[in-house]
């Protein structure tokens, strides 16, 4: 009855802590032989690239092939900065949880291009509808550190009043929707969104990201649905990071060959793409929001990184996969081949890396003594006690008066 | 004024809606060229076009979640469920989602938005096409939750739904679409052209949220009733002759406290009714507040009258029914006490 | 704003009341053409099937191809009596309904196929979660006529205590699950029992049946993602009758070629099989059923078909789409179809059919009749009134004891 | 006896379950290998083999709909859902399905299955992982709900529910998972071990589902609590000096009214107490259904002592939380009114 072997099938991870990872077996297309049609083709002409891979940084930092969104080495270096800032940030901030400064944070190592070149390839007024994995969003659009910071450490400057968990921002005026702690639930609303979008006749559409795991929700059959009956200028990331919490990707794919291959089931675009490739983030973001500009619907990316730390400051991934993973993992590290092509072209050195590094560092040092200035969830001040009662409603109703005198504030 | 049933009062509040403002769309499972299956959308899709008024796949999370985005665009969306009993599957989008967004975005997003759903028994529907799940979502903070008694209150409290700028939970007595009932299971069916609230103007008005209506005055016992009962709970004063003061709900979410507590505080005695099962239903809500703020007044225990803790049966309907006559004995029982 | 033009897309059904409807355009795979792999295939090999059309009775009504299940006659006449009595069946309960003998009814006219070769090609032992149109599986199975009459009009002897709509049958005797009136929870219900199956190391398997509409619910998801996974013993149908009440199968499908193609995206085996054709439904179950039962997991199948009547008793179908477009459905009748391949083998005649009509009508009227001997809805005698306390829980609690003393009974 | 926490005692109860029946299977999110997010399931895969002890996708819905389904084969199965919050894209096949299972087939099958969930706040998780949501699987007929307060009876509860043969929605306080609270929001954490109800036995046995408990005897008021409360009651009523008895409630469906109304007809004075927000919490079933039991036993108005009708704050966790100061207010004020 115990002898591990399983009457149903269950799938198991390649790799379980003391493994030795070896992924030389992965069989991914090479950076550059995708080819890239036209955006506003049938969806039939993406049944390749949602099982192959799009890939533009090739093994020697070169960017090749018909993806290669040619950008100016200004805009790389931009992408890059946004990078080294979020990555530099989410360690700041984990070492500050563990100084008990937050009550909870979640890093996205290894997956900042996901969330960086996107925003890029996007209008800075397309709707966004991330999970509480995509900062690099923020850090993108310009978002104001300090107000980051005094989310995440709940103070009287939290532009959420303290009633949400650290990383899950909201910021209107950048176009970037409130983030749910429920997985998945971003996609239909998304689609909502972006059907208002076209309803209204603007140009503006929406993105939304969830991870590998969550693509099991109901809620993403849901809004793939409604974005393929009707058309919706909205693209769906599913940020292929491998990991849900302790499940691998293949608990959730099953015996799907790819996350992308889903949206073809729905007649959508479908492409999958190497998530730690700036460079092919931006490309593939820019052809679906192409199409979802001309009308041609919605477009399902997924994009294959690795998370490379814990879940979130709850797990410790050393119990569930190997220690060295990370550094197996195929594809790299974004931050590093950015850094690399740029170096390669002669646009970048090791030098101003290093001082960008300082820079970003300072920033976010100064930042958190500014946000500190604002309080901190155990010192406070935190936002004023009663505005637990606001935001219920447009007005409070009788119940909660009642409720803020009981509470006597 | 023309005389409306519930149905036409409903199609007259969305047609208002929608020629008042563009950013109004309607949508729901079978809601757009069919006009809905119970007709509440009957000839909009027509007159407004595809986009404004339109059907949607069968998945109730995706309607909530889509209301819920369009709101965010600033659009105002109706979206029908087609029956109160098939809104589980919406329940995340409704409870995690559409209550919360004005909350956990600090006003930033807003999800002004109404759910729409025909409810309750009485139509031989049984477990699937019956139910009365409006206690979920009076714990709900966030929700607003409307149940209508009448044409005239029907289309004041929709359009008033949508204009709160916040969810609201929309239930609809299917019951009484085409009349009202008295909780008599035979009789044959009345016509809403002979009920005062059956007259109704044709261009928009609203009907207040929070506010109840006493529609029946008396000394005897209070009783409150939303829906379906309301008219069950009439028929029952006049046929007992209790002297009972009856109170209409109308908003459950936030409930009119100020009516009731003045009502209970003349009468003593009272009678809550809901149709769902009894424990922890929303009459629970109501005499768990009703007995804190009115203790020293109360002259006898408030009465749950209340569907039974089972799934509503088919064939048993009326055995599970809160009857005209399990009325009068309630009513009877709290005035005897 | 109200000229019709929508500005996001909103599919319409080819037709609508006062159309003609013309289906000469459908590129529909000709009976015989498509290949029948190994049931054991990888289920990539199934590409191909999953937006084909798996046909075996030509426009000849002869039997062909690589599908054809080499049926005896033995075995199609009894097909063909339990597809002619399901239609009689149908027939006489909604005239009874009409008559205000049962609440509700809903017919499957014209979808027999589906039911009855699918529960002929599985053992009878299999389990199935039907959807309330697949009364066929019934017939198939030799329940008792007389028993499911007593279920519709609700009486004393129903064998579900009046609790349930018509049509809304259970018989665990016959390995047939509680049919539900929330559409598509039984797909997770069907794969976590087929599940067991394997776990009990049991030849049994599952078989569930959803409608085209139902395709769109998340539970749809949540039973491919679970079957995907764990690789389910456990057969998905979408019985695409083409509509769901008034909305076309457009409005579930949105731009997906097929509802079939949809399980290719979760990596499982998928075929689109005519579901007028009762051969190819036989041998498409039978194909599923070998491959599940060698431990190779779901299949999805679509039985593309057509509701030939209203959705149920409460809706009046000319008022969505031309009353003539059943008859101009290319893929005909089931029952006709399969009358006319016997009679084309010289194993049937028109006085043979026109007898086993009569036959066939004589035993639903004497069913009738003997059913309404235990009683009906309006006059009963029904179940007794104090059962509507019981099978709540195993034991009733002391709410539902005083319940019932409450009510009196 | 071993001192446990509530965790090893819920890992105690699985292991003795899984070895005592082959028919014992245990699923959820991370359940698996990783033995659960709090530890709940930790090594039983290991022990019991991938096929009895595993990982899902993240679908709540598929989780329940798979329990349904194995249940109706006869398997026994104990479904984990990561956090309470989570359980409503399930709640479709909780209400309309596990529980009707056997009533709408009027006992030709059966749904008998734990679902268990990390349920309530005092751990600084924001409004999704924070959530009460007990009062609406106590509304629906065909559940039992279940609350325990302690590692002995966590295990007795866990190992009864699963032999019910009916659903059992099984709510774990993770508040008080490694030690009870007082409710003062600073206090370092206390151990179980030090707790009499922290002993907890090795093998099987169980604690009868319906059956309250009082866990300290008293005159001046009656205080009715369920999980994490029972703890805070404790404390306030020590803190306070008020002579009050406190009754752990540990099912909620059905609970205990011999117990409640015992106590009540000798005290005359209740708060009944949740975390939950206010409206139609299951504080209200209870005062209601008292209220009616004890009306002329009441020398008080019902205190109900509850959450905010707010999404859980995060920040504010303890101006939300019935703390042990707002039971102490709350005690005083129905002794003293
Ligand atoms: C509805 C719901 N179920 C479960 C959870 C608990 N949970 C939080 S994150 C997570 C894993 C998500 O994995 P994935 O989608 O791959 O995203 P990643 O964290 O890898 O970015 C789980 C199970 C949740 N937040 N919401
Ligand atoms: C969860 C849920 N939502 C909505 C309904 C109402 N409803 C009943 S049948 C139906 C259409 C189903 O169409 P389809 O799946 O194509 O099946 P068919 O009736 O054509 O066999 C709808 C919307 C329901 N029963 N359950
Ligand atoms: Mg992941
Ligand atoms: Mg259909």
């Amino acid at each position: 009855m115990s002898n591990g072997q399983s009457r149903f099938h269950v799938p198991t991870p390649p790799y379980r802590p003391g493994d030795e990872p070896d992924f030389t077996h992965l069989d991914l297309q090479k950076a550059g032989a995708a080819p890239r049609p036209d955006p506003a083709v049938g969806w039939e002409e993406t049944r390749d690239l949602a099982t192959g891979l799009v890939g533009v940084l090739d093994h020697n930092h070169q960017a090749v092939g018909a993806w290669n969104p040619e950008l100016s080495a200004e805009v790389l270096r931009e992408g890059l900065s946004h990078m080294v800032l979020t990555r530099i940030y989410d360690e700041r901030m984990l070492k500050l949880q563990r100084q008990g400064k937050m009550s909870f944070y979640m890093k996205s190592t290894g997956e900042e291009a996901v969330a960086v070149a996107a925003a890029m390839a996007l209008k800075p007024t397309d709707m966004v509808f991330p999970s509480y994995r995509q900062q690099g969003i923020l850090f993108a659009r310009g978002r104001n550190i300090v107000d980051m910071m005094c989310h995440c450490i709940s103070n009287s400057r939290d532009n959420l009043k303290g009633r949400q968990l650290p990383v899950h921002y909201t910021w209107a005026e950048g176009s970037f929707f409130t983030i749910s702690g429920n997985l998945g639930t971003q996609f239909p609303q998304a689609a909502g969104y972006a059907m208002a979008c076209a309803y209204k006749g603007e140009d503006q559409i929406a993105a939304s990201w969830i991870g590998d795991g969550t693509t099991a929700e109901g809620d993403f059959h849901a809004g793939l649905t409604l974005a393929s009956t009707y058309r919706a200028p909205v693209i769906f990331n599913v940020v292929n990071n491998q990991w849900a919490i302790s499940s691998n990707q293949n608990i959730a794919r099953g015996d799907a060959p790819t996350f992308a291959a889903k949206g073809l089931g729905y007649g959508l675009a479908s492409i999958r793409a190497d998530g730690n490739d700036f460079l092919a983030v931006y490309a593939a973001t820019q052809w679906a929001a192409e199409r979802a500009r001309q009308g041609k619907g919605a477009t399902l990316l997924e994009l294959f990184t690795y998370r490379g730390d814990a879940h979130s400051t709850s797990d410790d991934p050393t119990k569930y996969r190997p220690k060295t993973e990370f550094d197996r993992w195929p594809l790299g590290d974004p931050i590093e081949r950015l850094k690399q092509h740029l170096i390669g072209k002669d646009e970048w050195d090791e030098d101003r890396h290093a001082k960008l590094e300082e820079q970003m560092t300072a920033l976010v040092v100064k930042s958190y003594k500014e946000a500190e200035s604002h309080g901190t969830l155990h010192e406070g001040p935190l936002s004023p006690t009663e505005s637990i009662f606001e935001d219920v409603y447009a007005k409070p109703d009788w119940r909660l008066r009642r409720q803020r005198q009981d509470l006597g504030v | 004024m023309p005389a409306m049933n519930i149905i036409q009062a409903l199609n007259s509040a969305m047609d208002v809606l929608l020629e008042r403002d563009p950013d109004v769309v309607i949508f729901g499972e079978d809601a757009g060229y069919f006009g809905g299956v119970f007709k509440a959308t009957d000839k909009l899709q027509d007159k407004y076009g595809l986009d404004r008024v339109f059907d949607t796949p069968i998945n109730e999370a995706a309607i909530a979640g889509m209301a819920v985005g369009m709101a965010a665009k600033g659009l105002k969306p109706i979206a029908e469920i087609q029956f109160a009993d098939y809104i589980f599957p919406a329940i995340d989008q409704i409870v995690s989602e559409m209550s919360r967004i004005r909350y956990r975005s600090a006003g930033q997003f807003t999800a002004g938005c109404v759910v729409r759903a025909p409810w309750g028994g009485g139509i031989r529907g049984g477990q699937t096409h019956s139910m009365s799940p409006e206690a979920f979502f009076t714990h709900v903070p966030g929700l607003q939750v409307v149940v209508p008694s009448n044409p005239y209150d029907a289309k004041g409290l929709l359009i008033a739904a949508l204009e709160s700028g916040d969810p609201v939970i929309f239930f609809e007595p299917k019951r009484i679409y085409n009349g009202p009932f008295d909780g008599v299971p035979d009789t044959p069916l009345k016509s809403w052209a002979k009920h005062a609230k059956g007259e109704v103007p044709e261009g928009h008005y609203t009907v207040e949220l929070g506010k109840a209506e006493v529609v029946r005055e008396g000394e005897a016992c209070t009783v409150l009733a939303y829906g379906t009962l309301v008219h069950v709970a009439q028929a029952a004063a006049e046929a007992s002759g209790i002297d009972a003061e009856i109170i209409d709900l109308k908003t459950l979410a936030p409930y009119d406290i100020e009516t009731i507590a003045q009502s209970v505080n003349k009468t003593g005695r009272v009678v809550v009714a809901q149709e769902a099962p009894r424990t922890s239903g929303f009459a629970a809500e109501l005499a768990a507040q009703i007995q804190e703020e009115c203790f020293y007044a109360l002259e006898a225990p408030i009465f749950r009258l209340t569907g039974w803790d089972i799934p509503y049966p088919h064939a048993h309907e009326w055995a599970y029914f809160p009857t005209r006559d399990r009325f009068a004995r309630a009513m009877k029982t709290v005035t005897e006490a």
